[in-house]
């Protein structure tokens, strides 16, 4: 069984893994790998690999682990069968075999496909060739949103910028001024600030009215001119002309 | 077209693979000394007389090439379609409001320069053409846009570009101003919506 | 040999001064929409069978190369610069007869992890391209060949991988697991034969 090892050349670096060296060595088997011996293929493996070590070569990981699983394949088949193991030494031994016969036809199909008339070696394009032209014509693809869109664009971006405020209603304090003092005059009872509002007014305008009217009442009670009255936070304010 | 010989299919596959014309004693480095070049290339020009393939000799150089009659084959058209750059619709833009224009012009309302480019691409379009000069010093050249402008953009005039109100209309003018505006109106919406809580 | 038409004449130019192998579809852009590219292309092979130069066809694309057993004129000073290492033959031959296919896959049959520079020169070379990826956890990326792959090995099409036939019966390209259910079934098969008797 050495023999066989013996007869490749031992350099483990030489193989493409531990299938690759299982497969060499079956091949020296010469039989059909579907007639393979199993054990006599562990052998065959088991010598070469010890025989590196005994070489002091460096052997690798996996070439150690293919070896501890195949000295493990090789006592499972020689012992009394355990029904209890799964799977069968019998049927990792078949797919070791499998596997070898998918490598060897994938080797065999690589060496075929490689030795092909191949392009550049065998067969041989033309030297220089003229080349093909294309002329390439652009066709120019624009919509006219595009068109009306960029030119409103250019427009927002290089007119002269103008703004105008919208007018909106609303009471000065000139006017809130001048109108609570002239109420307030002829009220003699404390009066809400509200009931100094014109009666007309709605929305912002009444909101204006009654922001301008709050600061009138403070600006005339400061002048001594009015006095005011609130009872809580919130509570409704009320004006009275002061005492002279 | 006879059968070749041996020595007639090594100078055809030869003068084919080749990258530069070969003269008699090139080939013969390939072919063999014993071989009958002169009568093997007289039969292979004859073989491909007629042919979408010539054997011509050059100055003594032979080498295979296309019929000459044939080069309107060599060359096919392709239309790409392309999108027009910003810059290029912008100016397109400006061409179509403001013809006859001048280039100067273009820049001044876009306030951006253009490329030479730009005009050209527009050219190629066969959307812009120029229009004549303008009479002032250096009499720059004008440009409008043209009928194919018009169909592209399914115009049946220039008349038919929006105004500036109807752009303005249309939210294309002044977007920030109109954004500030939408949201004005909408606070007001609110309040009004409170009050009569 | 007939004496070729237009259409013959045409797509012999054109492929002639083409750089690259052509697909119909493609020789159509240059010869024209009308024209009849398989007869064509049938009587073009018929009338270069035998000759220096063969029109072949691979993957679909057609060009024109010399024969092949010229090699021996032509290969002089050249010399195969693509010359692959054990791992990328069998890496190629795999990825061929089984494509597409993962890394994993790959590596399951060869026995060996795949060193990043074996995938790579044969991308380099073209002769495979990234096929998409396959649908299951991890989504692996898939391998495939190339049209130039066909190209090269002078294979009309993946059919004409050498042997594939042989190897698809023999189930030699089914993975191990199918093959080891199929063999247990028949083994199953045959005792209960040997039992019937």
């Amino acid at each position: 069984m050495s023999d066989a090892a013996a007869t490749l050349t031992i350099d483990i670096d030489g193989w493409e893994g531990p299938l690759d060296l299982l497969l060499a060595l079956a091949r020296t088997q010469k039989v059909d790998l579907r007639a393979l011996s199993i054990l006599q293929l562990v052998d065959q493996y088991l010598a070469y690999v010890n025989q590196a070590r005994e070489l002091k070569l460096e052997v690798a990981a996996d070439y150690l682990v293919m070896a501890a699983w195949l000295a493990y394949l090789k006592s499972a088949l020689l012992l009394p069968r355990d029904p209890e193991v799964e799977p069968s030494p019998e049927e990792l031994a078949l797919r070791l075999q499998l596997r070898l016969e998918r490598l060897n036809a994938m080797r065999e199909a690589g060496a075929r496909l490689i030795a092909r008339d191949r392009m550049g070696r065998d067969v041989f394009p033309r030297g220089a060739p003229e080349g093909l032209k294309t002329v390439r014509k652009s066709r120019w693809q624009a919509e006219i949103y595009d068109l009306i869109a960029a030119y409103g664009q250019i427009s927002a971006r290089t007119r002269p910028v103008m703004h105008v405020v919208a007018v909106r209603p609303v009471m000065t304090l000139d006017d809130a001024i001048a109108r609570v003092s002239e109420l307030v005059g002829e009220r003699v009872d404390w009066s809400t600030i509200e009931s100094f509002l014109p009666a007309d007014a709605h929305g912002l305008y009444r909101k204006s009215a009654l922001a301008s009217s709050f600061v009138a009442a403070l600006e005339l009670a400061r002048q001594g001119r009015v006095e005011l009255r609130q009872k809580s936070p919130f509570a409704p304010l009320y004006l009275k002309g002061a005492q002279a | 077209m006879t059968a070749p010989d041996e020595t007639m299919r090594a100078v055809e596959a030869v003068l084919f693979a080749a990258d530069a014309p070969m003269t008699v004693a090139d080939l013969r480095a390939y072919v063999g000394e014993e071989a009958d070049l002169p009568a093997a290339l007289a039969a292979l020009a004859t073989d491909y007389a007629g042919r979408g393939i010539e054997l011509v000799e050059r100055g003594g150089r032979w080498h295979f090439q296309t019929a000459s009659d044939l080069a309107n084959f060599l060359r096919r058209d392709r239309e790409d379609s392309r999108k027009l750059s910003r810059a290029g619709i912008e100016t397109l833009a400006i061409i179509a409001y403001h013809e006859p224009v001048t280039r100067a012009e273009i820049e001044s309302i876009r306030g951006v320069q253009i490329s030479k480019g730009t005009l050209d691409v527009l050219m190629e379009a066969g959307w812009i053409r120029p229009a004549g000069r303008r009479e002032v010093p250096g009499r720059p050249l004008l440009f409008a846009t043209t009928p194919e402008f018009l169909t592209h953009f399914g115009l049946s005039s220039r008349r038919d570009l929006p105004g500036i109100d109807d752009l303005r209309a249309a939210g294309l003018l002044d977007p920030v101003d109109l954004a500030f505006d939408a949201a004005q109106s909408d606070a007001e919406a609110v309040e009004t919506a409170d009050e009569d809580d």
